[in-house]
């Protein structure tokens, strides 16, 4: 444009808008014309309550606090069963949004979204408050982005031995996490706590994460030893149930919670210097039988709480099933001795090579101590009646496990099968495969795992499952065990197998049911069976034990507080119902039982 | 030629810290201030863009900061002086920066900075009948004043 | 001797811009003096600032400025930008630049509107607000929201364009530059608005310089100063354009600037949208809003809005809320500098269009 | 004539007032921001027989657009009592409401309706023009059934409303 041409106004000019007489208006005559409104139309919200957890990250995020959480099961009932969720869903205040969508870009699941419907008018100044629902017949607007989105999606990577340097030696699969990883990891936390439902223990998940991202690691132990005494332990074996449960899983990766717990841990050298609350001196005396997970959390919490504890352990090691079955390349045998010091540290008593039965009698501890806590736990192989099993080359999987780890036994046939698809029968058919390679250098042998369940119900965690794919073992799932056949010489010549139909019948029950027949033959010289574990009460009285009630499931019947019908016998760990097999829910309990056995203590005064 | 920074260093008392080529920063002393303004001035930095106060109350200490343009080198100078925040006095730099009047006013009002020579500092600016603290001062809680003066809407369900 | 009066032009005030009041104390019709009242857009943007995370702020800043959003969204970005140390990718500095184009159009209509308004020629404003709604419409596709876009954020920009939306921003451009033509014919070559203009509200090149002016104010003087071309941000430093300057500095030289940085806006939304790379991310990693945290330090951000230099200092304290955040508004200087001085000599009449045009935005100032 | 009841008068006096609404020019917060397109071409809401008017004797709306400062508060309320009756009062957006983004500031009045009664509320931050326009058919039906009756609870609770402002005026 030429400056020139403006500086002398113009009468005439003006009159060109004239033309404009005969034009049509662009009027838009809402309500009898509209315009099409965008795709991305940030309106009133809309929610999927089925979809949406509840998690909360929405209220979080809400720049205005328009965001609370509110039950909506009078207006719409919702299904609360799925897994870490809330039973609640957001209630959005259109006297505070201010439509800047936030919510729906933090949303985990996708539930939440908005519409295009953005005109709503009302004299009612309260009915701008709602539970947003999909039945309120909202056309979608804007929705969130997997590529452009405020979290983080992706977890960071845990760097892991290569199949073939880590099948040399018992050596730890994974190192941890560097400062920077853990840092970038914690960050990724959204602090919803979701994940503490999934926790048998309901450790202080986001509390932890937190200080881990602040780097205060000690702070960081503090809160998960308020609730779980082996943390390094769990970091690094744990069913991590937790992270199933993390909302990244809708979206994205979970967080690995597992090795957070890990990398705090492992960077301090002991607990000492852990501030811990401890109660005064009660005078009360406990007995603790077994010191396996559950003991030693009874025991540790009962501590705390000021009163003295002695554990019975009947091996050389406490530690139960941690000492003596999770093979070394899991968890090293030093980490084990770094919490169980620390146990010890806090004043529990630890009487190894003590078999409660035979070198002191229960009704001893009955009568000495003032209650006693049961957490001997599931020692024994379970047999499967397997026909020709009373060979000595068909040996149970703790058996095994424990002579690998503790007596340090190296020696192995050149094929093996193990029975079992669960976590055990993982560790066994790993362990062979070190042991294998140690020996003859891989060359000309075989490990293979038969078992019940097809691959979509192993009970196995995926990462064993790969870990082992990886390794070389060889998976016959669907395959239940029939008969170990057996050569001329009356060496092993493998293991018949047949074809499953069904693990569990129409009610969901145990009741496996085979095809006749298809069977295979499994070659291999050595048979370990790993297909469960049982309890001994040997040492428990006959009159006793006739008082001992027990559950359908042959658990040891106990009520919330882990309370027997023996008065002041207490049990826990893998005796109980809500025992999950891990170590995890073994620590949970039994720390449900310190609380119980405290309350007991306190009532009997 | 001397660069923009070696002129700033010639001015006495001042601490100069480059943070990327066109963002200068330069502490100086309270008693030195108007005069690092002036000589600023005089070195081609015209334009004041911001004047404002960080409250530095962990240290109880104002920081004053004057951002400033010098058009013809096209760099961003930010003269930054810490003063006593029981007894923030700082002088006016109206002379110098007429601009510097209204947000004199404002930092008056906002934070309870004595600007001397100022004749309108002190007298309400933005906020009418305001007999509280200076509300941008980091002890001024703006949520307990609120939820005492006003009343919220469904209050009862609000998790704050 | 005449006898004073005071006079409030304000806050209900039709020949105001905006919920603001101008104290003025009159000889005859006569301005003897005026004082800016602020205030009554206060909403203490700075102190909610700091009690909310680097994201949450997103809701409020679009606030500060209500008829040109987006440059708050861009300075706040790019102060945690610096701070942060994280560069944004090529196609989001485009897009970043096209946007804030835009919005500049729509408010530089906008103004337009108001200015004829002011002087009494109704039916600009008519075709402008009308024009702009248009712009509105655009940056409704992109964000789903009118006014408020929230679309600029840390890191680059919210999403990705819509398919086809550069060609609906093209044909936006071409008809504003058929209609600029009518709007000339009828305002700017309007032989009225160069009466009631020129030579009024003269800001000398010293005068602008001494009170520290900046934008149409400052380029209507006669100084070529432009945050776009002497701080390059977006992606300007890549775009090839020149200041307008003119020399009178009045009142109609400062219309007349903002008709030449209208055409300077198309020219540029033309060239971003020809040279934009047709693909590749728009918005970089960014931490976990809830927890990322920004490194200490303090760092200012300066945007040329349609009114002159818009900044944001910025301090943080490694935390994932900012420490202090400060905003300077252009009209800031503007009203209690330039307007509270160039107002006394006026007559009545001229109070409320010396005000449009020197474009003063109360909730700058208010914040 | 003297057979109309009050009742019929107030029925067409109402019928009358709803066809020619006029909306004070104040723009009280950032939602005015959509008035400008809402009064001119694009949506022309003279269609409905609203035009914007600039004194608050002559006006009949009173649209408080957002967020209310105290300090505009104070305006409002003269403005408000200055109108003459009947008068209506919209509420624009979440800020009216409740607070809106605004809600911890502590400039900013949280609910409209303790200090002036409101007829009707819009939702939306800002609601966009055709919000606007429905709102202000909606008070046109309002007024048509009489339930547009802010001026008379404001002249019935008076006392609550001015222990209200007060309250935050001091």
């Amino acid at each position: 444009m030429n400056i020139k041409d403006y500086e002398n106004g113009s009468f005439l000019k003006p009159l060109a808008s004239v033309k404009y007489l005969f034009k049509k208006p662009h009027t838009l005559r809402y309500p009898k014309e509209t315009k099409p409104v965008p795709d991305r139309y940030r309106g009133l919200h809309i929610n999927d309550v089925d979809k949406c957890i509840g998690c909360g990250n929405c209220r979080d995020i809400c720049p205005c606090a328009a965001i609370t959480m509110a039950d909506p099961s009078d207006i719409r009932p919702i299904e609360i069963d799925k897994k870490g969720a809330n039973p609640v869903r957001p209630k959005i205040d259109y006297g505070r949004c201010s439509f800047c969508a936030l919510c729906v870009e933090m949303c985990p699941t996708g539930s939440l979204k908005m519409s295009k419907d953005l005109i709503y008018t009302s004299p009612d100044a309260d009915a701008f408050v709602w539970i947003p629902l999909e039945e309120q017949g909202r056309e979608p607007g804007f929705t969130q982005s997997d590529e452009i989105t405020p979290l983080m999606l992706e977890a960071e990577e845990m760097e892991e031995l290569e199949p073939e340097v880590r099948l040399k030696s018992f050596e730890e699969i994974v190192h941890g996490f560097t400062e920077e990883q853990a840092r970038k990891e914690a960050m990724r936390c959204l602090g919803c706590g979701i994940c503490m439902q999934g926790c048998p223990a309901h450790m202080k998940i986001p509390e932890y994460i937190q200080a881990i991202f602040d780097g205060k690691h000690d702070e960081s132990t503090k809160f998960m030893l308020e609730d779980n005494v082996l943390p390094g332990i769990c970091g690094r074996i744990c069913t991590h149930r937790c992270q199933d449960d993390c909302v990244y899983q809708y979206r994205g990766d979970p967080v690995h919670i597992m090795w957070l717990k890990r990398f705090a841990t492992d960077q301090l050298e002991t607990y000492k210097d852990v501030e811990i609350a401890k109660m005064p001196s009660s005078g009360k005396k406990v007995a603790i039988i077994g010191g396996g997970p559950s003991g030693l959390s009874a025991a540790y919490h009962l501590t705390t709480m000021g009163h003295s504890v002695t554990i019975f352990e009947q091996k050389q090691r406490a530690g139960g099933a941690l000492a003596t079955g999770i093979p070394m390349y899991r968890l090293p045998i030093y980490e084990l001795d770094k919490e169980i010091g620390h146990i010890e540290d806090m004043g529990v008593e630890i009487k190894l090579n003590t078999q409660v039965g035979k070198d002191v009698q229960f009704e001893d501890l009955l009568r000495d101590y003032d209650a006693v806590y049961i957490g001997v736990g599931l020692s024994y192989g379970r047999s499967i009646n397997l026909k020709g099993e009373e060979h000595p080359n068909v040996v149970q999987a703790i058996d095994f496990l424990r002579e690998v780890k503790v007596e340090g036994r190296r020696d192995i046939t050149k094929h093996v099968v193990v029975i079992g698809g669960g976590n055990v029968a993982m560790d066994v058919a790993r362990t062979v495969a070190r042991l294998q390679e140690i020996k003859y250098g891989s060359k000309d042998t075989t490990v293979q795992t038969a078992s019940l369940e097809d691959w979509d119900i192993m009970p196995a965690s995926q990462e064993e499952i790969d870990g082992a794919l990886e390794e070389k073992v060889i998976f016959n799932p669907a395959w239940g065990p029939n008969q170990v056949i057996f050569n001329e010489d009356g060496s092993i010549k493998g293991l018949e197998v047949k074809k499953v139909k069904h693990v569990f019948d129409e009610s969901g029950r145990f009741n496996p049911a085979f095809y006749e027949d298809q069977k295979k033959l499994l070659e291999g010289d050595y048979i370990i069976e790993s297909v469960g574990q049982m309890y001994n009460f040997e040492f428990i009285p006959k009159e006793m034990l006739d008082k001992l009630e027990f559950t359908p499931r042959r658990k040891v019947m106990v009520d919330e507080y882990g309370e027997t019908t023996l008065p002041g016998v207490f049990a826990g760990g893998d005796l109980v119902e809500t025992s999950k097999g891990d170590a995890i829910s073994a620590i949970a309990n039994g720390h449900r039982a310190a609380i119980g056995i405290d309350r007991y203590l306190r009532d009997k005064k | 030629m001397m660069g923009i920074v070696d002129k700033i260093k010639e001015i006495d008392g001042t601490k100069v810290t480059v943070q990327r080529e066109n963002r200068i920063f330069v502490d100086v002393e309270k008693e030195r201030v108007i005069g690092t303004l002036y000589s600023m001035k005089l070195i081609g930095f015209s334009q004041l863009s911001v004047l404002s106060v960080i409250d530095r109350i962990a240290d109880n200490q104002f920081e004053i900061f004057y951002v400033l343009y010098n058009r013809d080198e096209k760099v961003n100078a930010t003269v930054r002086v810490w003063i006593d925040r029981d007894n923030p006095v700082i002088e006016t730099a109206e002379k110098i920066y007429p601009s510097a009047h209204a947000w004199e006013r404002e930092i008056a009002e906002m934070f309870g900075v004595k600007v001397e020579g100022n004749e309108e500092a002190g007298k309400p600016f933005i906020l009418e009948n305001w007999n509280d603290l200076p509300p941008m001062r980091k002890d001024f809680d703006s949520i307990k004043y609120s939820s005492e003066h006003f009343v919220f809407r469904h209050s009862e369900d609000k998790n704050e | 001797m005449s006898k004073s009066y005071e006079l409030f032009i304000g806050p209900n005030h039709p020949g105001i811009p905006g919920n603001f009041s101008v104290k003025i104390e009159l000889e005859g019709d006569t301005v003897v003096k005026a004082k800016g009242d602020p205030g009554y857009l206060h909403r203490a943007f700075e102190k909610a600032m700091e009690g909310r995370y680097y994201i949450q702020n997103l809701a409020l800043i679009p606030r500060i400025c209500v008829p040109e959003p987006d440059i708050n969204e861009a300075a706040y970005a790019m102060a945690v930008e610096d701070l942060m140390g994280i560069e944004i990718p090529e196609r989001a500095k485009y897009i970043r630049t096209i946007v804030l184009e835009l919005a500049r159009v729509a408010n530089l209509t906008f103004w337009m509107g108001s200015f004829a308004a002011t002087l009494g020629l109704y039916t600009l404003s008519q075709w402008s607000f009308g024009d702009r709604d248009y712009a509105l419409d655009l940056f409704n596709e992109i964000c789903g929201a009118r006014v408020y876009h929230m679309f600029i954020w840390p890191g680059g920009v919210r999403r990705d364009l819509p398919p086809g939306w550069e060609d609906r921003v093209l044909d936006y451009v071409k008809y504003i530059k058929e209609r600029l033509v009518d709007y000339d014919n009828i305002f700017f070559k309007n032989v009225m608005f160069k009466y009631r203009t020129k030579g009024m509200a003269v800001v000398t090149k010293e005068q602008a310089i001494e009170w520290g002016a900046t934008g149409p104010i400052l380029k209507a003087a006669g100084v070529a100063q432009d945050v776009r071309k002497d701080d390059p941000y977006a992606a300007y430093g890549y775009l090839d354009f020149e200041i307008p300057t003119l020399t009178d500095g009045d009142s109609w030289s400062r219309a007349m600037i903002r008709r030449m940085e209208l055409d300077l806006s198309l020219d540029l939304i033309e060239q971003a949208v020809k040279k934009m790379p047709k693909k590749g991310p728009v918005c970089a990693k960014m931490p976990n809003p809830l927890k990322g945290i920004v490194p200490a330090g303090e760092t200012y951000a300066k945007v040329e809005s349609a009114r002159g230099e818009h900044g944001f200092y910025m301090v943080s304290d490694n935390t994932g809320k900012p420490y202090r955040v400060a905003v300077r508004g252009a009209s800031h200087t503007h009203m209690f500098t330039i307007a509270e001085k160039v107002l006394i000599g006026q007559r009545l009449a001229d109070v409320s269009h010396t005000l449009v045009s020197l474009d003063i935005c109360p909730p700058e100032f208010d914040r | 004539m003297e057979k109309m009841t009050q009742d019929q008068v107030r029925t067409i006096a109402n019928m009358l007032r709803k066809r020619s609404l006029w909306m004070i020019h104040y723009c009280t917060g950032c939602g005015a921001m959509e008035l400008p397109p809402t009064m001119t071409s694009r949506y022309d809401m003279s269609r409905l027989g609203l035009a914007p008017f600039v004194t608050s004797r002559q006006a009949d709306i009173l649209l408080i657009t957002g967020y209310l400062n105290v300090k505009t508060l104070r305006r409002v309320i003269t403005v408000y009592e200055q109108m003459l009756d009947p008068k209506y009062v919209i509420g624009f957006g979440s800020c009216a409401l409740n607070g809106g983004v605004y809600w911890d500031s502590y400039a900013v009045i949280k609910q409209l309706d303790r200090y002036i009664p409101a007829d009707l509320y819009i939702a939306g931050c800002m609601p966009r023009p055709e919000a606007i326009i429905t709102a202000f058919q909606d008070l046109m039906d309002l007024i048509d059934s009489g339930k547009a009756d802010g001026y008379k609870r404001y002249k019935r609770d008076l006392a609550y409303y001015k222990e209200n402002q007060r309250k935050v005026l001091g």
